[in-house]
C-alpha cells in the first residue's frame, strides 16, 4: 500500500500550489479557488494522519473543514459579486483604489 | 492628626477643580461671571495655601499634613499627599500666581473665555498636585496632566506660531517624562521584594538607603575586594542606577530647562499668552528643579555624584550661555525666556553643589525666579496687550508715556539681576557661596559669578531699548499708563520681590530643614558625611486599614474563597526549569 | 555735669574738652537708634517717589531736605557720642570691648548652613567721619538742587533718587559686615545709574548710565568672588587654628563666627589677629604662609589666598572708585545733573573704594603685594587721568578726570598704609571738589548750560560769588599760591609715601612718590587752565549768552559753606597734637583707634617701614614749589595766549593734545576688545549652536526623519491584495527558517 | 464508542454565545415579518442581548478555571473577562450603528444579526481549547465580519474592503488550518492540553512538523491581531468598512484573536523551548509598535490613522504577550531582587499573572477608547463624501470645538487615551503593560514602546489641534445628533476618564483571578 509520506507530500505540494496561485493569479475567482485548494490540502493532511493513527479525529476535522469551507465559499462569492457589480471586473490588479 | 491637618492639602489641590466645575456650568457668554468665578477660586486656593504655609512647622517632621488613602491596591499605588518645606513654599508660589494670572488675562483673553479659565483652574490643580504627591505614580499622573491644559493655553490663545510651539512643548516634555516612567517602574521592581512592592515615595526611599551605602562604600574605596559582596539590590543599583538616574534627570532637565534641551522654552514663551508665560516661568520650570531635588538625586545619590561634574558644568554653561543668548535677542519675550535659562542654571548649580548654603540658595532661587520672571512676563504682557508687538525695535521711550509701568518694570528688572535688597540677591549669593564651599572646582563659582555681570548687561540693555531714549514710534505716543486692575496685579510682585529681599528669613527657615536633609541624602556615604540612617529615613505613613498597602489582594489571600480541585487550573510553572 | 558749673572749677579749655567728651545722649540709646540715620532718607525717597508728583515742588523739596538734615543731625549726635569714653562697643567676637565705637545688631538678614549675614550697624571714628561728610555734603547739595532743578518737571524723581542714594551710602558706611556693605555698594551704583540717566529721553545719557552700572558690575564681580573666598579663608583659618588653643568652644571669636557670620568686620579684625608672622610663636595664631590643609582652598597658603582676595577687592574698588582700568564710566557719568556729579561722582560714592580698604586695613597690611598693587594702580590712575584732563574742554569732564586723579592719590596712601591721610584727603576732596562741581553747575546755570570752557571766560566780574568760591576751591585742590586743606592732605600723602617703604617692594614707594609729584604738578596745571579759561580773560566771542547771571542765594550758600570748609580743612592736616609717637595731625590722632590693629600688624609683620628722613616743612616746601610751577605754567600759557587760537601748536604738542583729547582711545579699545567680541560671540552662538545645531538639526531633524520614515513605509501599502499576501508568506518563511535553524543547532 | 457524558455545567461557558446567537436568529426572523421602516428596536434588541451576554460572561468569570466539553473548551476568568470586554465593545458598536445605518437608509436586521454572530464567534474563540474548535470559531467570527465589512455593498469601497479582507482572511485561516493539521500529525491530537503533553516526544521524533505547524498557526493568528508584517490589510479594510464595523474589528476581533494566541502559545511556551515564543513575540511587538506608529504619522485620513494606530496598539499588547513568555533570569538582571519567593506563589507566577492582567486590562482600555474614537468619526462623516474618500479627512475635525464642544472634548479624551496620557484609561493600560514588560526584563522593548508612543502622541494631538485650534470651514456642516450616538460617546468618554482615574475596581478583579489561565 502507499506509504503515508506520499499523501503528506502530495498535500504539501497542493498547499504550496494553492499558496502560489493566491500570490500570482489575477482573476479573483481563480484566487478564490486556490484558497479552496489550500484548505483541501489541509484536509488531505488530516485524513492522512488520521489514517496513519487509525483514529477518527482527523476524519471529523475534515468534515468540519468542508462545512466551513462551504460557508466561506458562499460569503466569498457574494462579495465577489458585489465587487463585480461595483467595478465590472474581477482583475485583482484593478481592485486597489484604497492604498497608502 | 486632626481632620484639618490631614485634609488641608487635598482641599488645596482639588479646590480649583471644584471651581472649574462651577465655571463649566456657567453659560459661555457670561464672560464676567466666569472670570469672577475663576478669580474667587484662585483666591480661595491662595488663602488656603497661605494658611498651609503658615501652619507648616519648620521644626516639625519632614513631611507634614500627610494624607494617604487606598487607591489602586493591586498595583501598589496609593493616594498619598503631603508637603515638606520646599513643596509647601512652591505651593505657596503657585497659589500666589493663580489669582494674578486670572487678573492678568482679564482683558487680553476675550474669546473662548470659558475654556481658558477651565484650563487655568485644571492647570492649578495639576501643579499643586505635582508638588504635594508622595506616590510616584500619583506624581507622574499630575506631572503629565499638567501638560494638557498648558498645551491648550499655548495652542489656542497664543500668537502666530502657537500650534508649532505647543506641539514642540508637549513632545519635548513627553519624550523625557516617558523615559522617567520606565525608570519609575524599574525602580518599583528592583527596590522592593516581590509582593511587598509599592510606589510610595518614602517606602521606596527607605528600601534604597542600605544598598546606596554599600554602593558608596564600594565606589569610594579603591580596594579590589570592596565591591565583592554586594547585596542584589546594590548590584542592581550599580548596574541600572546611573541609567535610571539619567532617565529621571533627562525628564527633569527638559523641564528646567538645562542647556542642550532648552530650545522649547523660548518658543513656548514667545507664543504663549501672558498668563501662560507667567505660569510656565513661575511654576512649571520649578517642576524640573523640584524633581531633581525630590526624586532624581535622593534616589540615586551615587549615580548623581558620578554625573555631578557634568550637571554642574551644564548648569554653568546654562548660566553663561543663556545670558549670551539674551544679548543676541531682538524679541523681548524671547530675551526673558533665555534669562530664565540663565537663572535656573543657578538653581541647578546650587543643588549640585551639595552644600547647605547651595541647597537653600537653590530652593530660594526657585521662588525668586517664580516671582521675578513671572512679573517680567506679566508686565510685558501688559505692554503687549496695548501694542501687540514684541520686538525691541518697536518700543523705546516708553518711560515717557507710562511712568508707573516703567518704574515697576525697572524694579523687577533689578530684582531679576540680583541687586542686593531684592530677592534675587539672596538666592544668587547663597548659590555662589554654596558652590565655592562645595567640592566642585573653584572655577565653577567664578564662571557662575560672571553671570551676574552679563545679567546686568542684557537686562539693562533691554530696559534701555524699551523704556529710555526718545519716543520713535508714533503709535507709542498714545499708550496709556496702568489701570487700577493692572496695578493691583503688579504690586504684589513688587512687594514680594522687595520683601523676599529684605526679610528672607521666614522663607529660608521653612526651606532650611528640607535643604539640610537633601544635602544629607545626596551625600550618603561620601567620605565627609556621617549621617545615620535614622536621620534620613522617611517615616512611612501606613495605609488606613490594617492590611499592608501593597498588592492588597495577594493571590494567596484571594484564591481561598474559591476552593479549587488541585491540578484543575494552571499554577504557572517556570518554563526555564522544564527538561527539554 | 553742666557746662556752666564746670567753668566755675576748671579752665575753659578743659571744660570744652570735657563738654565735647561727654555724650549728649546715652551711647547705648544712640546705638539702638542708628537705623534712623538710614531710615529718614529712605522714607524721604519712598514718599517723594510715590507721592512726589502729588505733593508738589515745594513740599518735595522740604521733605527731601528735611530727611537729609535729620540724618545729618543724628550723624552729628553719633559723632559726638563717640568721643565719650563710655561709648564702647562690646563685640561678640572678642573679650575686651572696643573703645570709641558704638554698634547694634538688628538681627539676621539671611542665614543658611553655617553662613549668616546680619543687619548690623557699627559706627566708629572712620564711619563717623564718613557719616558727617556724606550727610553734610548731601544736605548742602540737596539745598543747592532745590534751586538748580527748580525748573525740571522730573524734580520728584530726582529727589527720590537723591534721598535713596543717601540712604544707600549710609548703609555702605555704617554696615558692620561685608554683605550689608555690599547692599550699599550696589545700591549707590543703582542710584548713580538712575541719576546719570535722569534725562532718559536723551539716549546718550541713558547709555552712559548703563555703562556706569555694567562697569561697576564688573568690579562687583570681583568684590563678590572676593567675599566668597574670604568666607572660605576665615573658615579655613578657624578650622586650622582650632588645635592651637586650649578649648575652642570658649573662644568668643569661634562662637561668634557661627552666631554672627564670618564676614563681620570685627570678626575679620579678630581673624587677622590670629595670623602671625612666620617667626613669632603666638599661641592660637598660625603663620601667614601656612598651607591650608582641607576645604576647597586646600593647598594654597593663607597669605596667597588673602592676596588674591584683596586683589579682587581692588577690582571692585577700581570699579566703584573709577581707577584703572575701570575708570572709563566716570567721565560719561557727567551726563547726569551737575549736583549729582558733585555728590555722587566727586564727594561720596566714588570714595567707597578708599573706605573699603580703610575698613579692612587689618587685612590689607597682611599682604604687601596687594598694597603695592593698590598704590601702583592709584599712582598710574592719578597721572594718566591728569594727563587726559589737560586737553578736555568740557568743564565737567575736566573736573571728572581730576576727581579720578585725586582718588588715585587716595589709593596711593591706602597702598602704603597711610590710611588716615587717605581719609583726610577724602574729606577735603569732598569739600573742594563738591564746591568746584557746584561752581561749575552755577556757571552752566548762568551761561545757558554752556560747558565748553573755550566758550566761557571773563566770568569773574559777572559771577563774583561763584568766582570767589571756585577760586578758593581751585587753590585748595592745587595748593597754588596759599596752602589750603587740599594742599595739606595731598602733602600728607606724598610725604607719607616718600617716607615709607613696602616690605619686599622697596621700589614701589619712590616710584609712586615721583609719579605723585608729577601728578600734583599736572593737577595744578589743569586746574589753573580750567580756572583761567573760565573766569579770567575776556568773555569768549562765541559764548551762548552775552552776559552770565549769578545764581540765587540758595545756590550760593552751599558754595560758600563748601569753600569755607575747604579752607577750614587745613586744621585737620597740620600736626597739632603731641603724642608719645611725636606730633600727629588731628586726623591721624582722631582715626588712630580705628587703625590700631592695622598698626600693630604692620609693626608685627614689618609690612611698611616708616623712616622719618627729611622734615615735614621741607616736604611742604617741595610740594608747594611744584604746585606753583604747575599753576605758573598754566598762567603763563593761558594768560599770554588766551584768547588767540590762531597760534599753531607744535606738532608734538598737537599729537599729545590729539591723543589726550580723545582720552587715549581707551573707550574705543575696550569696545574693540570686550564689548564687540561678546556681542559677536553671543550672536554666533545663537545662530550656530542654538538655532542651527540644537533646534534645526537635533530637534527638527529627528522629527523630519521620523516623518520621512513614516511616509516611506506608507508606500509599501500598495493596496494590492496579493502583495500583502506575499509579504505574509515571506515573513512566515523567514520565521520558519529561523525556527528550523534554532532546532537544528 | 459511547456518547460522552456531558453535564449541564459543561454548557455554562457557552451561555454568552448562546444568548448572542439566539438574539441574532430572532433578529433575522423578525426581518422576514417586519414591515415598519424604523428599526430602532432591532438595535435595542441587539443591545439587550449584548448586555445580557456581558453580564453572563462576568457572572461566570469568577469561577475557578476548568476544562469543559471534554477539553474542547476551557471555562476560565480569562475567557470571562475577554467576553465581557467583547460584549462591551459590541454594545457601543450597536449604539453607534443605529444612527449610522439610518443615515444611509441601510437599517436591516442582518446587520445586527451579523454583529451578534461575530461576537458569538469571538466569545467562543476565547474559550476554545482545541484546534478544530478554534478554527471553526475563527471562521464563524471571520465570515460574519466579512459580511459586515461589505455590508454597504452598493459602494465601491466597502466591496473592495470586504474582498481584500475575505481573500486575505481566508488565506490566513488556510494557513492556520494546515498548521493545525501538521500539529495534529505530530502529536496525534488536536486538544491543546493533550498537545502540550505530547509535544516533548513529538519534538524529539519530528521537530520539523511541530515547528512548521506552530509557525503556520502563529501566522494565522498574527493576521487576526494585525501584527506587523501581517497587518497590511488593516488600513484598507478599516477604511472601506462601515465605521462601526471598523470599531468592532479593532476592539472585538483583536480581543478574541489575542485570547486564541495566548492559549495556543501558552501550551507551546511551557512544553517546548520557551525562548521560542518569547523571541517570536518580542520581534513582533517591536516591529508592530514601531512600524504601526510610523505609518500613522503621515496620515491625514483619520480613519486610516486610527487603523494604523490599532496596529500600533496591537504592538503594545504583543509586548504584554512577550512579557508573558520572557524569561527574566536569562534576560537582564533587573528581576534579580524579586526572585524572593512570595508565599504560595513564585515570583515568576506573580509576574505572569501580572502580564495576563495587563493584557486583559489593555484590551478593555483599548476597546472603550477605540470604539469611542471610531464613534466620533462615524458621527462626523457624511454619506456624500465617502466615494470621494474625503469623509475622514482631518479637515472634517477643524473647528469641531465650536460646533460640537461635547464631541470635541470626548474625542480629545479618546485621543489622549490612545496616546497614553493620564488621567485617561490609556495611560493605565500602558502603565500595566510596561510594568509587566519591565518585570519580565524586557526593558529595552519597554523603552522602544515608550519612544514610539511619543511619536504616537504627535499624530493623536494633530486631531486635537484641528478640533480646537483651527477655525470651522466656511460651509458649517451641521452633524445630526442622535441619542444613540450621543449615549455611546458619552459612555465611552466617561469610561475613559473614570477607568483612568479609578482603575482599581477592574484591576482588582483581574488581580484576583488573573492567575487562572485554564490550560493544563
Amino acid at each position: 500500500m502507499v506509504p503515508i509520506q506520499h499523501y503528506l507530500w502530495l498535500a504539501a505540494v497542493l498547499f504550496c500550489t494553492g499558496m502560489f496561485g493566491v500570490l500570482v493569479r489575477r482573476n479573483a475567482l481563480v484566487v478564490f479557488m486556490c484558497i479552496e485548494l489550500m484548505l483541501n490540502a489541509a484536509n488531505l493532511t488530516f485524513l492522512a494522519f488520521a489514517r496513519q493513527r487509525a483514529d477518527n479525529l482527523g476524519h471529523v476535522s475534515a468534515f468540519f473543514v468542508i462545512a466551513v469551507a462551504a460557508a466561506e465559499a458562499a460569503i466569498g462569492l457574494a462579495i465577489v459579486i458585489a465587487v463585480f457589480r461595483s467595478r465590472g471586473t474581477l482583475n485583482i490588479d484593478e481592485i486597489r483604489t484604497m492604498k497608502h | 492628626m486632626s481632620f484639618l491637618d490631614s485634609h488641608l492639602v487635598n482641599a488645596i489641590i482639588f479646590l480649583p477643580l471644584l471651581f472649574a466645575g462651577i465655571a463649566a456650568l456657567l453659560p459661555g457668554l457670561e464672560k464676567g461671571q466666569i472670570r469672577v468665578t475663576a478669580l474667587v477660586g484662585m483666591l480661595c486656593t491662595l488663602l488656603l495655601t497661605l494658611f498651609l504655609y503658615l501652619r507648616f512647622a519648620p521644626g516639625g517632621p519632614e513631611f507634614q499634613f500627610e494624607y494617604r488613602a487606598r487607591w489602586i491596591d493591586s498595583l501598589g499605588i496609593s493616594f498619598h499627599t503631603g508637603v515638606d518645606g520646599l513643596a509647601v513654599s512652591l505651593m505657596l508660589l503657585t497659589g500666589f500666581l493663580g489669582p494674578l494670572v486670572v487678573l492678568a488675562s482679564w482683558r487680553f483673553i476675550d474669546q473662548r473665555v470659558k475654556e481658558f479659565h477651565l484650563a487655568l483652574l485644571l492647570l492649578q490643580t495639576a501643579m499643586l498636585g505635582t508638588f504635594a504627591s508622595l506616590d510616584l505614580v500619583l506624581f507622574y499622573i499630575f506631572w503629565e496632566a499638567m501638560l494638557i491644559p498648558m498645551y491648550f493655553i499655548i495652542g489656542i490663545w497664543g500668537s502666530e506660531e502657537r500650534q508649532r510651539a505647543a506641539i514642540k512643548f508637549i513632545l519635548f516634555t513627553l519624550a523625557g517624562s516617558l523615559l522617567m516612567l520606565v525608570a519609575i517602574l524599574t525602580l518599583f521592581f528592583i527596590s522592593q521584594p516581590a509582593g511587598a512592592r509599592s510606589f510610595d515615595y518614602a517606602q521606596i526611599y527607605n528600601s534604597l538607603i542600605g544598598a546606596t551605602r554599600e554602593l558608596a562604600r564600594c565606589t569610594n574605596s579603591e580596594a579590589p575586594g570592596a565591591c565583592a559582596s554586594l547585596s542584589p539590590l546594590a548590584i542592581n543599583l550599580r548596574t541600572y542606577g546611573p541609567l535610571m538616574f539619567l532617565a529621571f534627570a533627562i525628564a527633569f532637565a527638559v523641564k528646567v530647562p538645562m542647556f542642550p534641551v532648552h530650545t522649547w522654552l523660548p518658543d513656548a514663551h514667545v507664543q504663549a499668552p501672558a498668563a501662560g508665560s507667567i505660569i510656565l516661568a513661575g511654576v512649571m520650570l520649578k517642576m524640573g528643579t523640584f524633581g531633581f531635588w525630590r526624586y532624581a538625586i535622593p534616589y540615586f545619590p551615587v549615580a548623581a555624584r558620578e554625573y555631578r561634574g557634568l550637571f554642574g558644568a551644564l548648569a554653568i554653561v546654562g548660566i553663561v550661555y543663556g545670558a549670551l543668548m539674551c544679548l543676541a535677542q531682538r524679541d523681548v519675550k524671547r530675551l526673558i525666556a533665555y534669562s530664565s535659562v540663565s537663572h535656573l542654571g543657578f538653581c541647578m548649580l546650587g543643588m549640585f553643589a551639595l552644600t547647605a548654603e547651595g541647597a537653600s540658595g537653590s530652593a530660594y532661587q526657585m521662588l525668586n525666579h517664580g516671582v521675578s520672571t513671572g512679573a517680567l512676563f506679566l508686565l510685558f504682557g501688559m505692554l503687549y496687550e496695548r501694542r501687540h508687538v514684541r520686538l525691541l525695535s518697536d518700543y523705546g521711550g516708553i518711560a515717557k508715556v507710562m511712568p508707573w509701568f516703567s518704574a515697576l518694570f525697572l524694579i523687577i528688572a533689578f530684582s531679576s539681576i540680583a541687586v542686593p535688597g531684592t530677592n534675587g540677591f539672596v538666592g544668587e549669593f547663597l548659590v555662589l557661596l554654596g558652590t565655592f564651599k562645595s567640592s566642585l572646582p573653584l572655577l565653577f563659582g567664578v564662571v557662575a559669578a560672571t553671570g551676574v555681570v552679563l545679567a546686568a548687561a542684557y537686562m539693562l540693555w533691554m530696559v534701555q531699548r524699551v523704556f529710555f531714549g526718545p519716543l520713535t514710534h508714533p503709535e507709542n505716543l498714545k499708550l496709556n499708563d496702568l489701570r487700577a486692575r493692572e496695578l493691583a496685579t503688579a504690586l504684589p510682585f513688587i512687594a514680594l520681590a522687595l520683601g523676599m529681599g529684605l526679610l528672607p528669613q521666614p522663607f529660608l527657615e521653612r526651606l532650611a530643614p528640607s535643604s539640610s536633609l537633601f544635602v544629607a541624602r545626596a551625600s550618603i556615604g561620601m567620605p565627609g558625611s556621617q549621617t545615620s540612617d535614622q536621620e534620613i529615613q522617611i517615616k512611612v505613613l501606613e495605609l488606613p486599614s490594617a492590611t499592608s498597602s501593597q498588592r492588597a489582594a495577594p493571590p494567596t489571600g484571594d484564591r481561598e474563597p474559591m476552593t479549587l480541585p488541585a491540578g484543575k487550573y494552571l499554577v504557572l510553572p517556570n518554563p526555564g526549569q522544564k527538561p527539554r | 555735669m553742666a557746662f556752666s558749673e564746670c567753668l566755675s572749677q576748671a579752665s575753659l579749655a578743659d571744660c570744652l574738652q570735657r563738654f565735647f567728651a561727654t555724650a549728649p545722649v546715652d551711647p547705648a540709646g544712640m546705638a539702638q537708634s542708628l537705623w534712623l540715620i538710614i531710615a529718614l532718607p529712605l522714607a524721604g525717597a519712598v514718599v517723594n517717589g510715590v507721592f512726589g508728583k502729588a505733593l508738589g515742588r515745594s513740599n518735595t523739596n522740604l521733605i527731601a531736605c528735611a530727611a537729609v538734615a535729620g540724618s545729618f543731625l543724628l550723624s552729628v549726635l553719633a559723632f559726638w557720642t563717640l568721643n565719650d569714653p563710655q561709648a564702647v562697643l562690646s563685640s561678640a567676637y572678642r573679650r575686651d570691648p572696643i573703645p570709641y565705637a558704638i554698634g547694634e545688631d538688628f538681627g539676621t538678614w539671611f542665614a543658611a548652613g553655617t553662613f549668616r549675614a546680619g543687619f548690623g550697624l557699627d559706627v566708629d571714628h572712620l564711619s563717623a567721619t564718613m557719616l558727617l561728610v556724606v550727610t553734610g555734603v548731601s544736605l548742602l547739595i540737596h539745598i543747592y538742587s532745590t534751586s538748580y532743578m527748580g525748573h525740571d518737571e522730573g524734580y520728584w524723581r530726582y529727589f527720590a533718587y537723591l534721598n535713596l542714594f543717601v540712604a544707600m551710602m549710609l548703609i555702605l558706611v555704617m554696615a558692620d559686615n561685608l554683605v550689608l556693605l555690599f547692599v550699599g555698594w550696589e545700591g549707590v551704583g543703582l542710584c548713580s545709574y538712575l541719576l546719570i540717566g535722569f534725562w532718559y529721553d536723551d539716549s546718550a545719557k541713558a547709555w552712559a548710565g548703563r555703562k556706569a552700572f555694567v562697569v561697576n558690575r564688573i568690579g562687583d564681580f570681583g568684590f563678590l568672588v572676593g567675599m566668597m573666598l574670604l568666607v572660605l579663608w576665615v573658615g579655613a583659618l578657624e578650622l586650622q587654628s582650632r588645635g592651637t588653643v586650649a578649648q575652642p568652644s570658649a573662644d568668643p571669636w569661634r562662637v561668634a563666627l557661627l552666631r554672627s557670620g564670618p564676614l563681620n568686620f570685627r570678626g575679620l579684625e579678630e581673624a587677622s589677629r590670629r595670623i602671625a608672622p612666620e617667626t613669632s610663636q603666638i599661641t592660637g595664631a598660625i603663620p601667614l604662609d601656612a598651607t591650608i590643609a582641607q576645604g576647597p582652598l586646600a593647598g594654597f597658603s593663607f597669605g596667597s589666598v588673602l592676596t588674591a582676595i584683596l586683589l579682587l577687592f581692588l577690582l571692585g574698588a577700581a570699579g566703584k572708585s573709577a581707577q584703572l582700568p575701570l575708570y572709563v564710566w566716570l567721565p560719561d557719568a557727567m551726563a547726569g545733573p551737575t549736583p549729582v556729579s558733585a555728590l555722587i561722582h566727586a564727594a561720596t560714592m566714588v570714595t567707597a573704594g578708599v573706605y573699603l580698604f580703610s575698613r579692612v586695613s587689618y587685612l590689607l597690611v597682611l599682604s604687601p603685594t596687594a598694597m603695592a598693587a593698590v598704590a601702583l594702580v592709584g599712582a598710574l590712575t592719578a597721572l594718566w587721568t591728569a594727563l587726559i584732563a589737560f586737553a578736555q574742554n568740557d568743564i565737567k569732564k575736566v573736573l571728572a578726570y581730576s576727581t579720578i586723579s585725586q582718588l588715585g592719590f587716595m589709593f596711593m596712601a591706602v597702598g602704603l598704609g597711610i590710611f588716615w591721610a587717605a581719609i583726610l584727603h577724602l574729606v577735603t576732596h569732598a569739600f573742594f571738589k563738591a564746591c568746584l562741581f557746584l561752581g561749575a553747575g552755577s556757571v552752566m546755570h548762568g551761561n545757558a548750560e554752556e560747558t565748553d570752557i573755550k566758550k566761557l571766560g571773563g566770568l569773574r566780574k559777572e559771577m563774583p560769588w561763584t568766582w570767589a568760591t571756585f577760586l578758593i576751591a581751585s587753590i585748595a585742590i592745587s595748593g597754588f599760591l596759599i596752602p589750603l586743606s587740599g594742599f595739606f592732605s595731598k602733602d600728607a600723602i606724598l610725604h607719607g609715601v616718600h617716607s615709607s617703604a613696602l616690605k619686599g617692594y622697596a621700589w614701589v614707594s619712590p616710584t609712586v612718590w615721583e609719579i605723585g609729584l608729577v601728578s600734583a604738578f599736572c593737577t595744578a596745571f589743569y586746574i589753573g587752565r580750567l580756572y583761567l579759561l573760565t573766569f579770567e580773560g575776556k568773555r569768549a566771542p562765541d559764548a551762548r549768552v552775552p552776559h552770565a547771571h549769578e545764581a540765587d542765594w540758595v545756590m550760593r550758600l552751599p558754595l560758600v559753606i563748601l569753600a569755607a570748609l575747604s579752607v577750614l580743612g587745613i586744621f585737620y592736616g597740620i600736626p597739632l597734637i603731641h603724642t608719645s609717637a611725636g606730633w600727629e595731625t588731628v586726623m591721624e590722632n582722631f582715626l588712630s583707634p580705628v587703625f590700631v590693629t592695622a598698626r600693630q600688624l604692620t609693626r608685627l609683620f614689618g609690612t611698611v617701614k616708616v623712616e622719618h628722613e627729611g622734615s615735614l616743612l621741607a616736604a611742604w616746601a617741595e610740594t608747594w614749589v611744584i604746585a606753583l610751577a604747575g599753576g605758573g605754567l598754566a598762567g603763563f600759557l593761558y594768560l599770554k595766549y588766551f584768547p588767540s587760537p590762531h597760534r599753531a601748536p607744535l606738532p608734538a604738542e598737537r599729537t599729545v593734545l590729539h591723543w589726550a583729547r580723545h582720552k587715549f582711545y581707551v573707550d574705543e579699545l575696550y569696545e574693540l576688545l570686550i564689548v564687540k567680541p561678546v556681542r559677536l560671540a553671543s550672536f554666533v552662538l545663537y545662530k550656530v549652536v542654538d538655532t542651527l545645531l540644537i533646534d534645526t538639526i537635533a530637534v527638527r531633524g529627528t522629527a523630519w526623519v521620523t516623518a520621512r520614515l513614516g511616509s516611506l513605509l506608507r508606500y509599501l501599502q500598495t493596496g494590492d491584495t496579493q502583495s500583502y499576501a506575499a509579504v505574509m508568506v515571506l515573513a512566515l518563511l523567514g520565521w520558519a527558517a529561523y525556527a528550523l535553524f534554532q532546532v537544528l543547532r | 464508542m459511547s456518547l460522552p457524558q456531558l453535564s449541564a455545567a459543561d454548557f455554562l461557558p457557552l451561555l454568552p454565545a448562546l444568548i448572542l446567537s439566539l438574539a441574532a436568529m430572532s433578529l433575522l426572523l423578525s426581518e422576514v415579518f417586519l414591515t415598519t421602516s424604523t428599526r430602532v428596536h432591532q438595535a435595542l434588541i441587539a443591545l439587550a442581548a449584548a448586555i445580557a451576554a456581558g453580564i453572563a460572561a462576568l457572572a461566570i468569570a469568577f469561577q475557578p478555571a476548568r476544562e469543559v466539553l471534554q477539553g474542547l473548551a476551557v471555562l476560565d476568568p480569562f475567557f470571562g473577562f475577554l467576553t465581557a470586554v467583547i460584549c462591551l465593545g459590541l454594545c457601543l458598536v450597536v449604539l453607534l450603528s443605529a444612527a449610522f445605518l439610518r443615515h444611509r437608509h441601510a437599517e436591516r436586521g442582518e446587520f445586527y444579526a451579523l454583529a451578534l454572530f461575530s461576537a458569538a464567534g469571538m466569545s467562543l474563540l476565547a474559550l476554545s481549547a482545541e484546534l478544530i474548535t478554534l478554527f471553526v470559531n475563527l471562521e464563524l467570527l471571520s465570515v460574519a465580519t466579512y459580511a459586515l465589512t461589505a455590508y454597504l455593498r452598493r459602494g465601491a469601497r466597502p466591496a473592495e474592503a470586504g474582498f481584500k479582507y475575505f481573500l486575505l482572511g481566508a488565506f490566513s485561516s488556510a494557513l492556520f488550518l494546515y498548521g493545525s493539521a501538521l500539529l495534529y500529525g505530530a502529536t496525534g491530537t488536536t486538544r491543546l492540553s493533550a498537545i502540550g503533553a505530547a509535544l516533548p516526544d513529538a519534538l524529539r521524533t519530528n521537530p520539523a512538523l511541530v515547528y512548521c505547524g506552530v509557525s503556520l498557526i502563529g501566522a494565522g493568528l498574527a493576521f487576526k491581531v494585525a501584527a506587523v508584517p501581517f497587518h497590511m490589510w488593516t488600513p484598507d479594510v478599516y477604511e472601506g468598512a462601515p465605521t462601526p464595523v471598523a470599531a468592532l474589528m479593532s476592539a472585538g476581533v483583536k480581543a478574541a484573536a489575542f485570547a486564541a494566541l495566548v492559549r495556543v502559545f501558552w501550551v507551546i511556551g511551557q512544553n517546548v523551548d520557551p525562548k521560542l515564543p518569547a523571541t517570536l513575540f518580542s520581534v513582533l511587538a517591536l516591529l508592530t509598535m514601531v512600524i504601526g506608529n510610523l505609518l500613522a504619522i503621515p496620515q491625514r485620513n483619520v480613519k486610516r490613522m486610527l487603523a494604523y494606530s490599532s496596529v500600533a496598539h496591537a504592538g503594545y499588547l504583543l509586548l504584554g504577550v512577550a512579557s508573558l513568555f520572557a524569561q527574566p533570569r536569562e534576560a537582564s538582571g533587573v528581576r534579580l531582587i524579586s526572585a524572593v519567593a512570595f508565599p504560595g506563589l513564585s515570583a515568576e507566577e506573580l509576574s505572569r499573572s501580572d502580564a495576563l492582567r495587563s493584557i486583559v486590562f489593555y484590551l478593555l482600555a483599548y476597546t472603550v477608547t477605540a470604539v469611542g474614537a471610531f464613534g466620533t468619526l462615524s458621527a462626523l462623516e457624511r454619506r456624500e463624501d465617502e466615494e470621494k474618500g474625503t469623509a475622514w479627512d482631518l479637515d472634517r475635525f477643524s473647528g469641531l470645538a465650536q460646533r460640537r464642544p461635547g464631541w470635541a472634548v470626548a474625542m480629545a479624551a479618546f485621543m489622549l487615551s490612545l496616546g497614553g496620557i493620564p488621567p485617561t484609561v490609556g495611560f493605565m493600560g500602558k502603565l500595566l503593560i510596561f510594568q509587566s514588560a519591565i518585570d519580565a526584563g524586557l526593558v529595552g522593548l519597554a523603552i522602544v514602546g515608550v519612544l514610539s508612543s511619543v511619536a504616537g502622541v504627535y499624530y493623536y494631538l494633530r486631531v486635537v489641534v484641528y478640533m480646537f485650534m483651527r477655525p470651522s470651514p466656511e460651509e458649517p456642516t451641521t452633524e445630526e445628533r442622535d441619542w444613540t450616538t450621543e449615549l455611546a460617546l458619552t459612555f465611552s468618554a466617561v469610561a475613559v476618564l473614570v477607568l483612568g482615574i479609578l482603575p482599581g475596581v477592574v484591576s482588582n478583579w483581574l488581580t484576583v483571578t488573573s492567575l487562572m489561565l485554564g490550560v493544563r
